[in-house]
């Protein structure tokens, strides 16, 4: 539809000028600590001399893609219910721990193996979500609170986990402490393959190009059907965007707070499992943390839009992996930082602005209508 | 109920607290319950959250929610740092009120004048505050510089000198020490009171004084006073407001920017506290403030018992583990006393009123009662982990049974357009 | 191990390959967490790479993860492909990483502080932690007058309690009824609890409050709160990993630090360098414990001079075998 | 007395080729319209013909692309209503402006507000609203919240703001929209009052015969330009009307009863008391129940309803605003709890769920469009589905069906006149008039057996008021069950087969519309006359 087709190219020369606004104001930092920002532009593009290396941090960049796009669709899925669901940090943390131990209680065919693994991921990180949500429909506590506070209640329950009950054997002098290793079943193969097809070398990374990616893509694929195509999306749909509306409708508002709440829970559940499926094998001391908060800032600049997120994760990715390249450059890596919040914040305000301006250009052709049907 | 009626009931309510925490002390042996110590502790850790909950209530007061308090906050300790170490705890408690009221102004910038999502402008903020404050210190921080020679590193700022003076009360908690003597007698009561009093007044911040005296300021400006109609008016229908000639987007500007002044001072506070700025020292209170906020239905009042509240949990499990597990004893207590109401309001009240669901409430009760008992008697020591979190379960907890008729302001993350209203 | 927020500084703009001296050493170090300017751990690490510059001729680069860690072993990599041999990562936290990176790039030599050898080209840097704190209770509890002593850790991790299972056993060893009070800040994975001095602060007070008289802190900057309490009370404190007395630029702080426990990861990296230069390879643990002083107590200030003799009798006790010390506290 | 001297000088207000332009809308052009002082001067014209704009660049709140204002003689450049406010000028606005959990107090003395020191004077306040109350006859109490005022009391708080102000120059865009004759006599009155203090008044509404009772002067505006200047003494409603829209103005004139003796919906003892619903305890009835919250002096805001509706029938509730109409619509629609019964077809449905019942052939045309009945920012197609989501065309399995979906909506555009470009257009973008014909549209559609229209033409204008009645009188014969609720007496009486009369949460009257006069009506929904039972 070419109204539409109109509010997609407004959005993406917004879009484009945002983030070009967004590397000025960096510059101007980095010209301020005495750096040259042509430098730190090259070193986001640097990703190394030898063939090896490049292909290396492309695997990195992916495998950072990742994760960041599950949380970011994790995060969204409540949002489109204007749910603010914070708790995707704990619901991950929580996820990932169970996965890993279960997923190392035992041996299996690949295929079952991690198929238990996920299944055991997306009920804990639901469950650990439906606490929230029940608080919210049975007793009106506000999710943004009780889901603050489930964070670090997530926090220190894993840490007892994994000291504790789930903690699994140590070799001597080592000092980090993590949950028993997955059999080799448990861990997803990589898709070094790929690079053979652009004539690449495969990555030497540890765990190379992490095969989740898959899972992630149709995750993806699955979750935008799901929302755009079927009841239960309209139903999302519509409760976001007019409550009263929605329950006139017939929407049940308290079964779409919980149902929201959950699936978007479950989605939180698979965030630590690329890591863990990749290359870790286990839920560790060094278990990356904080893409719950990270995957709020991908799921606005994503607009809640499953292709959105992705773009924005890639772009997160992007930025992130350039942390060792800065440095090389000497810029202080804490620019990628402020670059990320700038491009939220330039993004979300042309975002604004071409939406006033697309919506200036319907009215407008609307009335041209009126005046040739009246 | 009349206002007088809500007052006297407060007070009953206070009370009878008291008593049970002091009964608690006895039976348990656990001074720290009401020791000085700990309520020192709890108003050294409740301030920050009652400062930053402050901010969020004059942001959303005036209908921008504030979701970048965090940032606002980071971004106070490090000018207050920053400023501190060069010029004295003034130019501190002034630089971080600027540091803030800055981030402030972005989302102002952003929110009121772009009209963007109130929640993606916070969230930028929480990404760009630790972002700048970090890039600020490896240029300005980094060896070879002034800075560095003073004791800066770039995660910390050189010690901020004088540090803020403290303040006792003369006699009761000074010098004789009356109160403290009084509390080290460890009698019933008397000595509880005794504790909490002295733990309040014995060498406290300056800047705990001017929080304190600032939850009263904000309730009379904004209930009071013309200024607080008007934005609280913005917060509720800022159409009416424009249409009777009040400027709107003046008053967001001016809430949102005191908003992050106030997050920013909790930034002060925390820096006057460690005598420094120290990367990361924020730990997250923006969100807790937020949340103190929210618990505290839009209101100093509530949010100064909401961050009271989370400030003692924090400081009784810092303090002392033991302390903790007789919390289990203490909700035990809570229980009974509830039952024997529901029992008496049974009794009284004819045969029809009662219906299944109060039973089984009763039923769990009893049930949640005999658990704690059984716990308390058992458990001696709770593993460090499951203490950490006592703050926050003890939110959740009141917030479970605290009835929840909050009210946010009507026109809360609005975005408001001149001459376009809905 | 002390935690902060992500990032590096930009230092040695001039150590291009082009000024530096053509010994052709050319050594890269990835920090833990928080990067430089910790005053402490990553700082004592940097330390010994500047110490490689200076006398070795070494040309160096150090690299910072980002705040969540999550590209430890990619700065591995980016050093090795950059073409840097030896490298070096700093803290238990690249235990994995290096292992893995030390597979990929067979021939070059990785070393790691706080964790043990995991393959032929990688040399495990180890601290005996829990011998220089037991150095450190030793004198604290020779020093206490009430017989009551306090440990603050900052994150509880196996690391720390290294620190306060030694401590634990030194004090015991000279006052066996001695109580000693023991506060982590934070459970472990959660780094928070190094960059909080204010609840340092409050742990401290509680423990000066029930009459412990000497604190001994493993908490990075959470320490400045257990030094600020000291000094409130007119009671003392142990600082840790470096002389805190001279690093702690407040003078009035100064004066409650009674001693420091070294670890001088400076000397580890430094030695590590210098093996390598010498040709030495890897596969194996080099221990930095009491004998060869890798581990040890700060005497500025000269309030442990009385009790040297103690503290010497106890060091060749541990040296020489006679008392083991235990690696984790009990229970 | 001397401000007629001086009014018969210089008009109060004199505006001169104003022009507005809207993104793809004139709303006004070139407008010229000349109020004397100390008169009430009615503007009147079609939905969207430009009324508020105009009086909203009068009040500051918007400015003119085109064209000057004078006041009092004065050419005056309004920035912002302060400004208006500082010329004597003041706006009673279409919508309330009013901010609902404010006293009375706060929401009069906001913006202008008496001081002692730093601190708001309420004393002061209070002495000075009593006082004009007084005056003016404009009874209210400044400490209630405004939360719990009927629109006729907020009607009153807003004129107060205005004089609060001392503006010597009203404006009232649709004051009476939503009043009943009472009130609407008593605002008259105190207009008069007001004009006879020398004040002047602007005034707008679609109620042409109110008009020609207040107004010495009057305005027509269509399409955005003054079209004629009449004087009401020598006008008719249906002269003014052909001048708004240059045509008939049709009433709903009643038609021969098709009223059927199979009951549609039946509502047995509906009851419901205010501050949250709560379980009859065990053992207890409804009646025994609602006797108690009596007894209790709780609020009901519904007491005991009960009302059969036949097939082919329209039911109309008449009633004041507020007395219960949205609880009885909202509990018959599963939306919020009550006790009682509802049966449709015989099949008692009180426990079903909303969902349920809509899937059953309830139809549901809301009181309010843009919170209950639309969803703005989704295409007009998306909004077809709202509400069917669960039924053909609109649902294939668990997917929307889009295809068939738009196709419906087509239809819909179709055969409900709704002016748009098409099924993807926003939903924002459409009028008012045209929003609410598309939800009539959709509401009709599947055949629904029983249909609740509430205020189903609010804000349309006469040509597509004539549409949705006809629709309604269709579906009616074919057998629909109406339950009609409508501030328009007009339209009630003109519609309804039976009426009946809420207040206060209870059925006082049923009515025979075809010997009522919209004034006896009134009496009724005031409380004025007893209820006294007529079949
Ligand atoms: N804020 C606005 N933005 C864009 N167009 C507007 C705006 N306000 C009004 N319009 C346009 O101006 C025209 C006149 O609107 P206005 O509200 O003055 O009509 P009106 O005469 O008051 O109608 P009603 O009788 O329903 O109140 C409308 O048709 C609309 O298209
Ligand atoms: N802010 C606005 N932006 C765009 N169009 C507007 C705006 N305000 C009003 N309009 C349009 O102006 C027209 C008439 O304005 P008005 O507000 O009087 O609507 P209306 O016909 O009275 O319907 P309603 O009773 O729902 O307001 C409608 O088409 C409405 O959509
Ligand atoms: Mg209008
Ligand atoms: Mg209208």
């Amino acid at each position: 539809m070419p109204a539409g087709l109109n509010r997609a190219l407004l959005t993406l020369a917004g879009a484009v000028v945002a983030i070009v606004l967004a590397i000025a104001v960096c510059s101007v930092a980095i010209v301020a600590a005495g750096g040259d920002p042509l430098h730190a532009l090259t070193a986001f593009f640097d990703f190394g001399a030898s063939e090896r290396a490049q292909s290396n941090s492309v695997a990195t960049l992916f495998n950072r893609a990742v994760p960041l796009f599950i949380a970011g669709l994790a995060v969204a899925v409540g949002f489109r219910m204007n749910l603010f669901n914070i708790g995707v940090e704990g619901q991950y943390r929580i996820a990932a721990i169970c996965a890993a131990y279960v997923g190392s209680t035992f041996v299996a065919p690949a295929p079952i193996q991690i198929a238990v693994i996920i299944i055991v991921a997306m009920v804990a990180g639901g469950l650990y979500a439906l606490i929230p949500a029940i608080m919210k429909v049975t007793r009106g506590v506000n999710e943004v609170i009780a889901t603050i506070m489930l964070n670090y209640i997530a926090l220190n329950i894993t840490a007892y986990l994994v000291r504790g009950p789930f903690a699994g054997t140590r070799a001597e002098g080592e000092l980090t402490v993590s949950t028993p290793p997955l059999p080799d079943s448990g861990m997803f193969p990589d898709l070094n393959f790929l690079f053979g097809w652009f004539g690449m070398l495969a990555p030497t990374r540890e765990g190379g190009l992490w095969g989740f990616l898959v899972v992630a893509i149709v995750l993806g694929v699955v979750l935008w059907v799901v929302l755009e195509r079927t009841r239960f999306g309209f139903d999302v749909k519509a409760s976001g965007l007019n409550q009263s509306a929605a329950l006139a409708a017939g929407v049940n508002p308290k079964r779409m707070v919980i149902a929201a709440m959950v699936l978007s829970g479950a989605i939180a559940g698979l965030i630590g499992l690329p890591e863990i499926l990749g290359s870790t094998g286990s839920f560790g001391t060094t278990f990356t943390s904080g893409l719950g908060f990270l995957g709020i800032a991908v799921a606005l600049l994503g607009r809640n839009k499953p292709v959105g997120i992705a773009v924005a994760a890639l772009l997160f990715a992007f930025l992130d992996r350039a942390q060792g390249a800065l440095q090389f450059a000497n810029i202080p890596p804490s620019v990628v930082e402020i670059i990320q919040g700038a491009i939220v914040l330039l993004v979300v305000v042309a975002n604004e602005v071409t939406n006033r301006f697309a919506l200036r250009l319907e009215e407008r052709r609307a009335a041209r209508q009126l005046k040739v049907t009246a | 109920m009349t206002r007088i009626g809500k007052y006297h009931l407060a007070l009953i309510g206070v009370a009878a607290l008291l008593l049970l925490m002091s009964l608690v002390r006895v039976v348990t042996g656990q001074n720290d319950i009401t020791s000085s110590g700990t309520f020192s502790a709890a108003l050294t850790l409740a301030v920050p959250l009652a400062l930053v909950g402050l901010g969020g209530l004059w942001a959303e007061r005036a209908g921008v929610v504030n979701i970048g308090l965090e940032g606002m906050m980071v971004l106070g300790t490090w000018f207050a740092g920053w400023a501190g170490y060069q010029w004295g705890p003034v130019a501190a408690l002034v630089a971080g009120l600027l540091g803030g009221a800055l981030g402030g102004l972005l989302h102002a910038i952003a929110t009121v004048s772009f009209g963007v999502d109130h929640i993606i402008s916070g969230v930028a903020i929480n990404l760009l505050g630790p972002g700048v404050t970090r890039f600020l210190s490896e240029v300005l921080y980094r060896e070879g510089t002034a800075a560095a020679e003073a004791g800066g590193a770039i995660t910390t700022s050189p010690p901020i000198s004088p540090p803020a003076p403290e303040r006792s009360l003369p006699l009761l908690s000074d010098g004789p020490d009356l109160l403290g003597r009084l509390e080290s007698t460890h009698w019933f009561l008397l000595s509880d009171v005794a504790g909490i009093l002295r733990g309040l007044t014995h060498n406290v911040n300056v800047l705990v004084i001017l929080a304190v005296l600032l939850l009263p300021l904000t309730f009379y400006v904004l209930w009071r006073t013309p200024f607080g109609l008007r934005l609280r008016s913005v917060g509720e229908n800022p159409w009416a407001a424009e249409s009777l000639g009040v400027n709107v987007y003046r008053i967001k500007y001016i809430a949102v920017m005191i908003s992050g002044a106030f997050a920013g001072l909790g930034g002060v506070f925390l820096v006057f506290v460690s005598t420094k700025y120290v990367e990361g020292q924020t730990q997250g209170r923006g969100f807790i403030g937020l949340a103190a906020m929210i618990f505290g239905n839009w209101r100093p009042g509530g949010l100064a018992v909401g961050a009271g509240l989370f400030g003692y949990a924090d400081g009784l499990q810092l303090r002392s583990s033991g302390a903790i597990t007789s919390v289990l004893l203490f909700g035990a207590l809570l229980l009974l006393g509830y039952l024997v109401m529901q029992a008496r309001k049974l009794m009284s009240s004819e045969l029809d009123a009662r219906t299944a669901r109060q039973y089984t409430v009763m039923a769990f009760a009893a049930l949640g009662m005999i658990v704690l008992f059984w716990l308390w008697l058992t458990v001696d020591r709770l593993p460090d982990e499951l203490v950490n979190i006592t703050p926050h379960v003890l939110t959740l907890l009141v917030l479970l049974v605290a009835s929840q008729r909050l009210r946010m302001p009507k026109a809360d993350g609005v975005t408001y357009r001149r001459g376009e209203q809905h | 191990a002390c935690g902060g927020g992500g990032g590096s500084t930009a230092t040695d703009e001039p150590a291009g390959g082009a000024s530096s001296p053509a010994s052709g050493l050319k050594v890269g170090l990835a920090f833990d967490v928080g990067g430089r300017g910790d005053k402490s751990f990553n700082d004592a690490a940097y330390a010994g790479l500047e110490k490689a510059k200076t006398d070795l001729g070494a040309e160096i680069k150090e690299l910072s993860p980002a705040a969540d860690g999550s590209n430890r072993g990619d700065l591995l990599r980016q050093l090795a492909d950059a073409g840097y041999n030896p490298i070096i990562g700093v803290g238990f936290a690249y235990a994995e990483d290096v292992k893995a990176a030390a597979a990929e790039y067979p021939d070059i030599e990785f070393a790691i502080v706080d964790s043990a050898s995991s393959a032929p080209n990688v040399t495990g840097l180890l601290f005996a932690e829990e011998q220089g704190s037991y150095l450190a209770g030793v004198a604290a509890a020779a020093k206490s007058e009430s017989g009551h002593v306090g440990f603050v850790g900052g994150v509880e991790n196996d690391l720390i309690r290294k620190f306060e299972a030694g401590f634990d056993a030194g004090v015991k060893s000279v006052k066996a009824d001695a109580k000693i009070d023991v506060t982590y800040l934070t459970p472990d994975g959660d780094f928070s609890g190094f960059q909080a001095p204010d609840k340092g602060k409050i742990a401290a007070e509680k423990m000066f409050q029930d009459g412990a008289d000497i604190v001994y802190h493993a908490a990075g900057d959470s320490g400045l709160g257990v030094f600020q309490a000291a000094a409130a009370a007119g009671k003392k404190a142990i600082g840790v990993d470096s002389d805190q007395r001279q690093t702690v630029t407040e003078t009035n702080l100064q004066s409650v630090i009674m001693t420091s426990m070294l670890k001088r990861v400076d000397v580890g990296v430094f030695e590590f360098i210098k093996a390598f230069q010498g040709g030495a390879k890897g596969g194996q643990d080099v221990t930095y414990d009491l004998k060869v002083d890798g581990v040890g107590l700060a005497t500025t200030g000269g309030e442990i001079d009385d009790i040297k003799d103690q503290l010497d009798k106890a060091k060749q006790d541990i040296v020489n075998g006679t008392i083991k010390v235990p690696s984790q506290p009990e229970s | 007395m001397s401000a007629d001297t001086l009014a018969t000088a210089r008009p109060a207000v004199e505006l001169e080729g104003i022009t507005k332009r809207f993104p793809g809308v004139v709303a006004n052009h070139d407008i010229r319209i000349t109020v004397r002082p100390g008169t009430v001067h009615a503007i009147v014209g079609e939905n969207g013909a430009g009324k508020s704009t105009l009086m909203k660049i009068l009040y500051g709140m918007q400015r003119p692309d085109e064209g000057t204002i004078k006041v009092n003689g004065e050419q005056m450049a309004f920035r912002t209503p302060s400004d208006a406010i500082a010329a004597g000028i003041g706006m009673v606005h279409q919508h309330f402006m009013l901010a609902d959990n404010f006293t009375v107090l706060e929401n009069i003395v906001l913006g202008a507000e008496p001081r002692k020191g730093l601190r708001l004077d309420t004393a002061a306040a209070r002495r000075r609203i009593t006082e004009l109350a007084a005056t003016h006859g404009l009874r209210v109490d400044p400490d209630r919240l405004v939360e719990d005022l009927g629109v006729g009391d907020r009607q009153r708080v807003e004129i107060l703001k205005v004089l609060y102000r001392g503006a010597r120059i009203l404006i009232l865009d649709e004051p009476t929209a939503v009043l009943v004759p009472q009130e609407v006599e008593e605002l008259f009155q105190n207009l008069r009052e007001l004009k006879s203090e020398g004040l002047t008044v602007i005034f707008i509404s679609h109620k042409l015969d109110e008009v020609l009772d207040i107004a010495d002067e009057i305005t027509v505006i269509r399409r955005g330009t003054t079209v004629a200047s009449v004087d009401p003494r020598e006008v008719t409603a249906r002269r003014l009307a052909e001048l708004m829209v240059g045509s008939e103005l049709p009433t709903p004139e009643t038609r021969e009863s098709t009223v059927t003796d199979t009951v549609a919906l039946k509502v047995a003892g509906l009851t419901m008391e205010a501050g949250g619903h709560r379980p009859v305890p065990k053992g207890t009835s409804v009646r025994l129940y609602a006797d108690k919250l009596r007894q209790d002096g709780k609020r009901l805001l519904l007491d005991d309803v009960s009302f059969e509706i036949h097939k082919g029938e329209i039911l109309g509730i008449a009633g004041v605003e507020g007395n219960g109409q949205s609880e009885l619509i909202e509990a018959i629609m599963g939306i919020r709890q009550a006790h009682g019964s509802v049966e449709l077809d015989g099949r008692d449905i009180s426990s079903w769920s909303t969902l349920r019942r809509r899937e059953s052939g309830i139809g549901y045309i809301p009181e309010d469009r843009h919170r209950q009945g639309l969803l703005l920012e989704a295409s007009l197609w998306e909004n077809r589905v709202l509400g069917h989501q669960t039924r053909r065309p609109a649902r294939k399995g668990p997917w929307i069906d889009r295809k068939a979906a738009k196709a419906d909506t087509e239809r819909i555009i179709g055969e409900y006149d709704v002016r748009t470009p098409g099924v993807e257009t926003l939903a924002l973008a459409l009028s008012g008039g045209n929003q609410q014909k598309l939800i009539v549209g959709r509401e009709m559609s599947g055949e629904p057996s029983f249909l609740i229209a509430a205020h189903p033409t609010r804000g349309v204008d006469v040509g597509a008021q004539a549409a949705i009645w006809d629709h309604l009188r269709d579906a009616r014969a074919a057998g629909l069950a109406v339950l009609l609720i409508s501030a328009d007496l007009d339209e009630l009486i003109g519609l309804s087969d039976t009426i009946q009369v809420i207040y206060r949460g209870r059925l006082v009257a049923a009515l025979d519309p075809s010997d009522i006069t919209p004034e006896r009506l009134g009496g009724y929904m005031t409380g004025a006359i007893a209820g006294t039972e007529e079949e």
